[in-house]
């Protein structure tokens, strides 16, 4: 019962948490875009527009919600939350301070891998509710790729796991070491890359293509559900960012207790600007590319990385 | 971004590498160098201008909405009025301003043809007359006989056809005398000095009038019975009747000018006499010997040269040629004048010889026209090579056939052919020019006379080798035309009185500019309506008019010259007289333009622009003849009905302050739709 | 080339078309009859106009004037090839076999002027839509959707 | 999920209510109108301007306003040029695909009213309010970048008087006075210069 | 396993499509078995309109042709009208003329670049590119009082001459704009996602581009070295000393790269036009405010930054064409679009598209 009652706490929180980070997430995006850009971004409400997303929230909340004739209505209707609510899990098993993480199990790291990908599924739902032909594609190449890069992103992780002998998130950031940064160098990137691909942000942003797809997945959600994807979306980027500051990137290293929770933040916050960073740089790639790319070159790297890693490990 | 000159040469090939693919190495680095140059731009300034806060400065010649300056019947146009001698810095002033009409600039004398128009129209029509003397010192004889560059440079020639602003002197002329008596009255004198004129030409009264009106003594001695120059003794009294030339002197003494007639100075006054009397004298003598060609046989009984002729043609109505064949040798207009007025003293047969080429002839085409209407014949391309003579008398004259009259350079040096023709004539009169006689005037003085015979004379300030003494008119310019000689004798004025007044003649005096105005293709009539044309003068019968010497033009009602006057597109004035040219003109139609035209009470009634039609490219701005019409800066024209969107007069005059935003003023309701306001 | 050349090797290849060869505003013109106006386009591309720069169509009141530009790299010349065709039967023989590019101007030429392309492969409106009635560059085109301008000038 | 409309006529009954939806409509005005996502329906010249506003030198992100692909996600209609009869139908249907609160801004005088084709053309349809309510009328051909802005800025101060109630609700597309004739825009037409000029007195 | 085709309809509004131009695709995955390009949507009769306007009337609807280069439909309409009604253009306007083309090449070639750039999702190369070109037009601006639709070339030389230091703004801006182009280069066409994406892409060869009418920069990717500004040398071209800038491949690529290297050899000839400009008129000098040419036909082209941009004008005596054809190459290139598309993905055939830069006002007149 207290599980049950600790769940919804912590759904409720994840959510609020979520919601906070996108708000702030979305403004961060289109100052860096701005930026980059030549240009500002929102200037108008609060310092430097940072309340912008005060007035974006409150319109889509109270936008007209509309369900397209030919949709599978139930479907549609809840495929928004399906895919939110992984990402929303996959937050708790974060070690957010050196020995606590909300849900601090022992396959924490198979849960943070494993759940945020059941995603696909309500990627797929969304898109095939919809009935419309831009969103099946957009559906179809999500699942392609987030499937795909599942692999390389499981292995990017490997080396973590190998190193600190433990799936416990607590466990890995407990055992790590500053000489883990440099020997882990390639599964990092990796890991960055496929996050960035399992986010489907770009240069990987093939399933919401605007130039191609319009909006892809979501092109007939409108109001507070589309909200609730780019909630989902930008809570992925966070619950990803997190995860790399708190395992790859040494968690609070080199502070400890709130400081280190606040570095935690920092890091994240620094990787959420590099992702949005390369999203603005970087053209799109084709599918075709995309995956190839994943099997030919992130794959072997991952492996490669797995073997140094195998090479170190007696050493130690 | 940095500025430096960076030149690369083009690659053999834009298509770069031969491999399709990069290598990994290279891949990761060119996607570190994307993330660089991102990278850069993220942390340098962005370029955004922060409206509305910030602005962009809008180019000075940005086409936004139309608005106009001003509109017939709401505004009066500027006229030309200013004191001779500030008269000059008025013109300057306009032209620096780009606001120089046409009309006005392509006169010598400048004057106010537009400001004549607008007070005719207004059915002012001594106001006209006064505001036109004040330069052209003789409309009503100008009125006949000038060759109108105002009418030549008229915008209207863009249009359509130029506006009548000849006849129209000679229209506010004809009514002036009317009331003539009411008007005149001598001037007071207020300076206390006294100049001389020597000369009753346009140019002497001119500078006669000037110096009246500023309060001069002014004394004018004529050496004919008659005043008027050249005016009395040229030309033929078909052009010009001459008790409209002694009409208007009188005017002029009736202002105070003291006028002897029949003094010849030099002989029964000497110049000495004068200079020591006066405290300034002008010589306007003009030319008053005609020249003849030094060719074999000139001295023989029947060869004249065309100021004689025209004298004894003039007033005895008789030239010894009636009956006989005449030969003209010119092509300019005296020529012409001279041959139309041997048809009108009975000779048989006119012919008129020149060098030039029937399109190249130096007169007018106007007169050719009325001339060959009459019967003189035109042989071109001839040029004099003998005088036969037959027992003393002259038989005729060989003439050379004549290639090119100018060179490359455009100088006169006439290339002839072989082919001679023989014309046979009895009388030959010569009007190839006339040349100065001044040995007797500048006997005794000191006064400095060229080798050809001519006065040494200052060509911009008109003063000559004896301080106190000018000189205006031909003898300065050479043979010309009236109002370029009422123009020096303005500009002479205005050196006597800065030199009585011991001002510097130069100093801060100011040049008329002569302004270029662009040459106009005639422009296609065939399509435009009836009412825009131009008003025909009526003409005397040629069979008819060619044997005596009343008028040839008959000159316009007033009907016709008021409706005349109603055509004057007051250039330059910034007035909108409803012209309609922008609404024909844009591509769009977007303009609706009507007018009342009643005399005194002339009206632009409607101007509607449709600001939702207009595209903005400034076609009726630009051809705007008035420079009413202008493009506005704003570019802020948010409206919350289309139907505020079409401006009326009311709104094409408000200022182009502020923001047009959202319709009248700014501050209509939101939600619903704005009727269209009426007019106030 | 000049002109003057091309109308000399054109003379050469039709001598019975010769005066129909005309040199205006500095460009060369030859009107064919429309029965002959394709092989024309065959002969005048063997010559060397590899390019076919514009198909287009004037309503000459009483029939159509079809207007073919030839272009070509090689000789540096350019030329008109013309043909009336009647205005009751509107039919050409297509150049879509000589120059592909000829299918989409034939295209618009029919839209706009319904002027029948014989032999292509896909002949429909192109730019009106498919439903339109009327082709509206024909002088004759009457449409109570057109708005007539104020009539001055 | 509770729609707007529900609130509207909770707050409609509720005692006291009144106060509430004035200050519910202040905060749903001021969100919307800081936070107008755009749809460009940019088909010609104007699109271009469109395109300039959002970027590096105007920068529309400043105001809130980002023009969104996909009409799902936008509550503004720009429409930047052109349309044609062929046109016209897509347009329409991707306005209807918008959801509720919309609004159109016509951007240029094509969309407003044909502007230079509005005489003589077969194909254009003069001026989108022909079949769809517009807000705001931009005129220029094409208006300046920071025009469309000002347009916004002015979209907004619409935006303010508006109610989510609806009874104090502006009237929909379908409540709107329906354009009689579509030539409204046009003056009548007339004679050139109606000259009422003494008998015989030249017209110009 | 049995596969079934999938019909998708892109556009007409479409963020992709460059305007309003309806694809509709066969899709066998994701790709394209069949496209076809549905064009007209902005079809606004222009040629008709031309057939109501007076010659000068005319000029501002060519503005609203291809209005990414309104110059030139200016310019090809205005040489049209000159050929026919036999007027000399002054040397200075000439001079303007080739600056300001030259210019508007820049501008829409920014464009066309940006563009592609933009199809591949590289937003902010299109951005940078867009900063350049409200460089030219901020040009443009002071120079004719309009940032889109110039109304700038007439018949008979240009509106109005430059304006006081117009000539340093210009040279300042040909200075800095090569080094800008070099960054858009190495940010775009050297990454290896863009060239990935662009190379390979859309191969159209050169003989099939000179049987299909492909012009301008889209031809000249394929190797076809044809520019009329060399070739067929009108106005004052003959006098400055460029390259013609030509590509190998035919693939998107090197459409799209032709553009950048084109505005770099666009400032060369910018710079010695701005060294070899006199002062003088820069109209015509006499003309009637209504031209009226005598009867006939003629046909004038120019190198627009799309391809050869004709105008066919006939005459009936009138102050009015009797006809007016414009010869868009953007059409005449847009028409190879089903040809080079075919076999490629569904990203492809937006990247495609964009290679050949289209502008449908151009396109549907």
């Amino acid at each position: 019962m207290s599980a049950l009652l600790l769940g919804i706490a912590w759904g409720i929180a994840a959510v609020l948490a979520i919601a906070g980070g996108a708000v702030i997430g979305v403004w961060w995006e289109r100052k860096v875009a701005g930026h980059i850009q030549l240009r500002y971004g929102p200037l108008q409400i609060g310092p430097a527009g940072s309340l912008q997303m005060l007035a974006d929230v409150p319109k889509l909340l109270f936008k007209e919600d509309i369900v397209p004739s030919a949709a599978d209505k139930p479907l549609f209707k809840w495929a928004p939350l399906m895919v939110f609510a992984p990402v929303a899990a996959s937050l708790a098993v974060i070690p957010f301070a050196a020995g606590w993480a909300p849900l601090d199990t022992s396959v924490g790291v198979l849960f943070f891998l494993a759940v945020p990908s059941l995603e696909v599924v309500a990627i797929l739902v969304a898109a095939w509710s919809q009935r419309n032909t831009l969103a099946a594609i957009g559906g179809l190449r999500a699942a392609s790729q987030m499937i795909a890069y599942e692999v390389p992103r499981a292995l990017s992780v490997l080396p973590l796991v190998l190193l600190a002998g433990s799936l416990r998130p607590t466990a890995v950031l407990g055992a790590w070491q500053w000489w883990w940064m440099p020997l882990l160098s390639i599964g990092f990137i990796v890991y960055l890359i496929a996050s960035i691909a399992e986010m489907n942000r770009g240069p990987f942003d093939l399933p919401e293509a605007e130039s191609e797809l319009v909006a892809g997945y979501f092109a007939d959600y409108s109001g507070m559900r589309w909200a609730i994807f780019m909630m989902a979306e930008y809570g992925a980027m966070i619950a990803a960012s997190l995860f790399a500051a708190a395992t790859f990137l040494g968690g609070g290293w080199p502070f400890g207790g709130a400081l280190g929770t606040a570095a935690i933040v920092l890091k994240a916050a620094l990787l959420i600007t590099v992702i949005m960073w390369v999203r603005w740089t970087f053209p799109r790639v084709r599918q075709d590319q995309l995956l190839r790319f994943c099997w030919t070159v992130l794959v072997p790297a991952a492996l490669v990385q797995l073997v140094v890693v195998g090479v170190v490990l007696p050493w130690m | 971004m940095d500025v430096k000159r960076a030149r690369p040469a083009v690659p053999p090939s834009v298509s770069g590498d031969a491999e399709d693919r990069m290598g990994l190495v290279k891949g990761a680095a060119s996607l570190a160098k994307g993330l660089g140059i991102t990278l850069k731009a993220g942390v340098s300034r962005p370029l955004t201008v922060r409206y509305p806060q910030q602005k962009v400065a809008v180019s000075p010649r940005w086409r936004g909405p139309l608005a106009l300056r001003g509109v017939l019947g709401r505004d009066d146009i500027p006229l030309l009025k200013s004191a001779s001698h500030a008269y000059n810095e008025l013109i300057d002033g306009l032209y620096r301003s780009d606001r120089l009409p046409p009309c006005v600039g392509n006169c010598p004398a400048n004057v106010d043809a537009r400001g004549q128009a607008f007070l005719i129209a207004d059915n002012r029509v001594a106001e006209a007359y006064e505001l036109v003397r004040d330069r052209n010192i003789l409309p009503g004889v100008l009125g006949r006989i000038c060759h109108h560059p105002c009418e030549t440079a008229c915008k209207r020639n863009f249009y359509d056809e130029p506006v009548a602003i000849r006849p129209l002197h000679r229209f506010a002329y004809e009514e002036y005398r009317k009331i003539r008596h009411e008007r005149i009255s001598p001037l007071p004198r207020t300076q206390g000095k006294s100049v001389c004129v020597v000369g009753s030409g346009p140019s002497g009264l001119a500078a006669a009038y000037d110096l009246l009106k500023l309060g001069y003594r002014v004394v004018m001695y004529e050496r004919e019975r008659k005043p008027g120059g050249a005016l009395n003794t040229g030309v033929p009294a078909y052009r010009l009747p001459r008790d409209v030339l002694y009409e208007e002197i009188g005017d002029i003494v009736g202002l105070g000018l003291e006028l002897n007639t029949g003094v010849e100075v030099g002989k029964d006054v000497p110049l000495v006499e004068l200079i020591r009397e006066h405290d300034a004298v002008l010589l306007a003598v003009g030319l008053q010997q005609s020249r003849i060609l030094p060719i074999p046989g000139t001295d023989a009984e029947g060869v004249v040269g065309a100021l004689e002729f025209l004298w004894s043609a003039n007033f005895k109505h008789e030239a010894g040629v009636r009956g006989k064949r005449v030969l003209v040798i010119g092509g300019g207009n005296v020529a012409v004048d001279v041959a139309r007025c041997a048809l009108r003293v009975g000779a048989s047969e006119v012919k008129l010889a020149c060098l030039e080429s029937e399109s190249e002839m130096p007169c007018h085409p106007w007169e050719i026209a009325e001339a060959l209407d009459e019967g003189v014949v035109a042989l071109c391309s001839l040029g004099p090579e003998e005088v036969l003579v037959r027992h003393g008398q002259v038989a005729g004259m060989r003439m050379r056939s004549c290639l090119s009259v100018f060179d490359e350079t455009g100088r006169f040096a006439p290339k002839f052919g072989d082919e001679t023709t023989d014309v046979p004539a009895d009388v030959i009169v010569f009007a190839i020019g006339q040349a100065p006689k001044i040995d007797a005037l500048v006997a005794g003085t000191e006064l400095l006379v060229s080798g050809r015979g001519q006065l040494v004379v200052d060509g911009t300030l008109f003063t000559t080798s004896v301080p106190g003494v000018f000189a205006c008119g031909e003898i300065v310019t050479g043979p010309g035309s009236a109002i370029g000689s009422i123009a020096t004798g303005h500009e002479a004025a205005t050196s006597i009185h800065r030199y009585l007044q011991g001002l510097p003649l130069d100093g801060d005096r100011v040049a008329r500019p002569v302004p270029v105005y662009p040459k106009h293709a005639p422009a296609d009539i065939t399509n435009v309506e009836a009412n825009r044309r131009r008003a025909v003068m009526p003409m005397a019968d040629p069979e008819e008019r060619a044997s005596d010497f009343r008028q040839v033009e008959l000159g316009l009602t007033r009907q016709e010259a008021m409706a005349e006057a109603m055509r004057c597109l007051r250039c330059e004035s910034e007035v909108c007289v409803g012209c309609t040219f922008c609404a024909r003109t844009c591509p769009d139609y977007a303009i609706k333009v009507e007018r009342v035209d009643e005399a005194g009470a002339r009206c632009l009634t409607r101007y509607d622009y449709d600001l939702s039609k207009c595209c903005y490219c400034g076609l009726c701005a630009e051809q705007c003849p008035t420079k009413a019409l202008q493009h506005t800066g704003q570019y802020e024209l948010s409206f919350w009905h289309r139907d505020l969107m079409v401006f009326d007069k009311g709104e094409m005059l408000r200022p182009p302050t502020g923001t047009r935003a959202t319709g009248r003023d700014g501050v209509s309701p939101p939600g619903c739709p704005v009727p269209r306001r009426e007019e106030p | 080339m000049r002109i003057e050349e091309l109308r000399e090797r054109v003379c050469a290849m039709y001598p019975d078309l010769c005066p129909l060869f005309s040199i205006e505003f500095g460009d060369g013109s030859i009107a064919v009859p429309l029965e002959r106006v394709h092989s024309a386009a065959a002969d005048l591309k063997d010559m060397g106009f590899d390019r076919l720069g514009m198909v287009t169509a004037v309503d000459r009141g009483d029939e159509f004037e079809i207007v073919y530009r030839l272009q070509s790299r090689d000789l540096r010349a350019a030329m008109f090839l013309k043909a009336a065709v009647p205005k009751n039967d509107p039919v050409v023989p297509s150049m879509c076999d000589l120059w592909p590019a000829a299918e989409w101007q034939e295209r618009e030429v029919f839209d706009l002027f319904g002027i029948v392309f014989d032999g292509h492969p896909d002949l429909r409106r192109i730019l009106l839509p498919e439903d339109w009635s009327g082709h509206p560059l024909r002088k004759d085109y009457a449409d109570d959707r057109i708005v007539r301008r104020p009539d001055y000038i | 999920m509770a729609t707007i409309e529900d609130i509207a006529e909770f707050l409609d009954k509720a005692p006291g209510g009144g106060i509430l939806l004035t200050t519910v409509d202040a905060v749903m005005n001021w969100s919307r109108g800081k936070s107008l996502w755009t749809f460009p329906m940019g088909t010609a010249c104007c699109a271009m301007e469109f395109i300039a506003a959002s970027f590096s030198r105007f920068d529309f992100d400043r105001h809130g306003t980002i023009p969104r692909p996909d009409p799902r996600h936008c509550d503004v209609m720009v429409v930047a040029g052109t349309i044609t009869h062929k046109m016209a139908p897509a347009v329409k249907r991707i306005y209807e695909q918008m959801p509720e609160p919309k609004w159109v801004v016509a951007m240029g005088n094509c969309a407003v009213s044909g502007g230079i084709f509005y005489y003589d053309t077969y194909s254009v349809v003069r001026g989108v309010d022909e079949f769809l309510p517009v807000d705001v009328y931009i005129a220029g051909c094409p208006p300046r970048p920071e025009a469309l802005q000002d347009a916004i800025l002015q979209l907004r101060k619409k935006i303010a008087s508006e109610s989510i109630s609806p009874r104090r609700r502006r009237p929909v597309a379908s409540e709107l006075p329906q354009p009689s004739d579509p030539r409204k825009g046009d003056l009548e037409e007339q004679p050139l210069a109606r000259s009422k000029a003494t008998a015989g007195g030249p017209d110009v | 396993m049995r596969t079934e085709e999938l019909t998708l309809n892109l556009g007409p509004s479409h963020p992709s499509t460059h305007g309003v131009c309806r694809l509709v695709v066969r899709l066998d995955g994701e790709v394209v078995t069949h496209v076809e390009p549905v064009i007209g949507h902005l079809h606004r009769g222009i040629e008709k309109m031309a057939e109501n306007r007076t010659y000068l009337q005319v000029v501002p609807l060519t503005d609203r042709l291809d209005y990414v280069g309104s110059m030139y439909a200016n310019w090809a309409y205005c040489r049209a009208v000159e050929r026919l009604a036999g007027i000399r253009v002054p040397e200075r306007a000439e001079y303007l003329r080739v600056i300001v083309c030259e210019l508007q090449r820049i501008a829409s070639h920014m464009m066309g670049i940006g563009s592609s750039a933009a199809d591949t999702g590289a937003t902010s190369a299109f951005l940078y590119a867009f900063a350049q070109r409200d460089l030219v037009i901020d040009l443009f601006e002071a120079l004719c009082g309009a940032r889109l639709t110039y109304n700038y070339v007439r018949p008979g030389g240009v509106a109005f001459d430059l304006p006081e230091g117009w000539v340093e703004q210009c040279r300042s801006f040909v200075a800095q704009h090569p080094s800008a182009m070099l960054e858009i280069d190495e940010l775009f066409f050297g990454n290896v996602i863009a060239r990935a994406r662009l190379k390979g892409i859309g191969v159209l060869d050169a003989d099939t581009a000179v049987a299909w009418g492909v012009s301008g920069p889209s031809a000249r990717g394929s190797g076809v070295d044809w520019d009329l500004r060399r070739d067929d040398p009108y106005s004052v071209y003959p006098r400055f000393d460029f390259d013609v800038v030509v590509g190998s491949n035919g693939d998107a690529y090197d459409r799209a790269r032709v553009r950048l290297w084109e505005c770099i050899e666009s400032c060369r000839i910018i710079e010695q036009a701005l060294d070899q400009l006199e002062p003088g008129p820069v109209m015509a000098e006499g003309l009637p405010r209504l031209l009226a040419p005598r009867p006939g036909d003629a046909y004038d082209h120019i190198e627009s930054a799309r391809g050869s941009l004709g105008v066919y004008l006939v005459s009936d005596g009138s102050v009015r064409p009797y006809r007016m054809k414009v010869r868009s190459p953007a059409f005449c290139n847009l028409a190879v679009l089903p040809l080079i598309a075919t076999g490629h993905t569904l990203s492809d055939l937006l990247v495609i598209l964009g290679s050949l830069d289209p502008v449908f006002g151009e396109v549907d007149r």
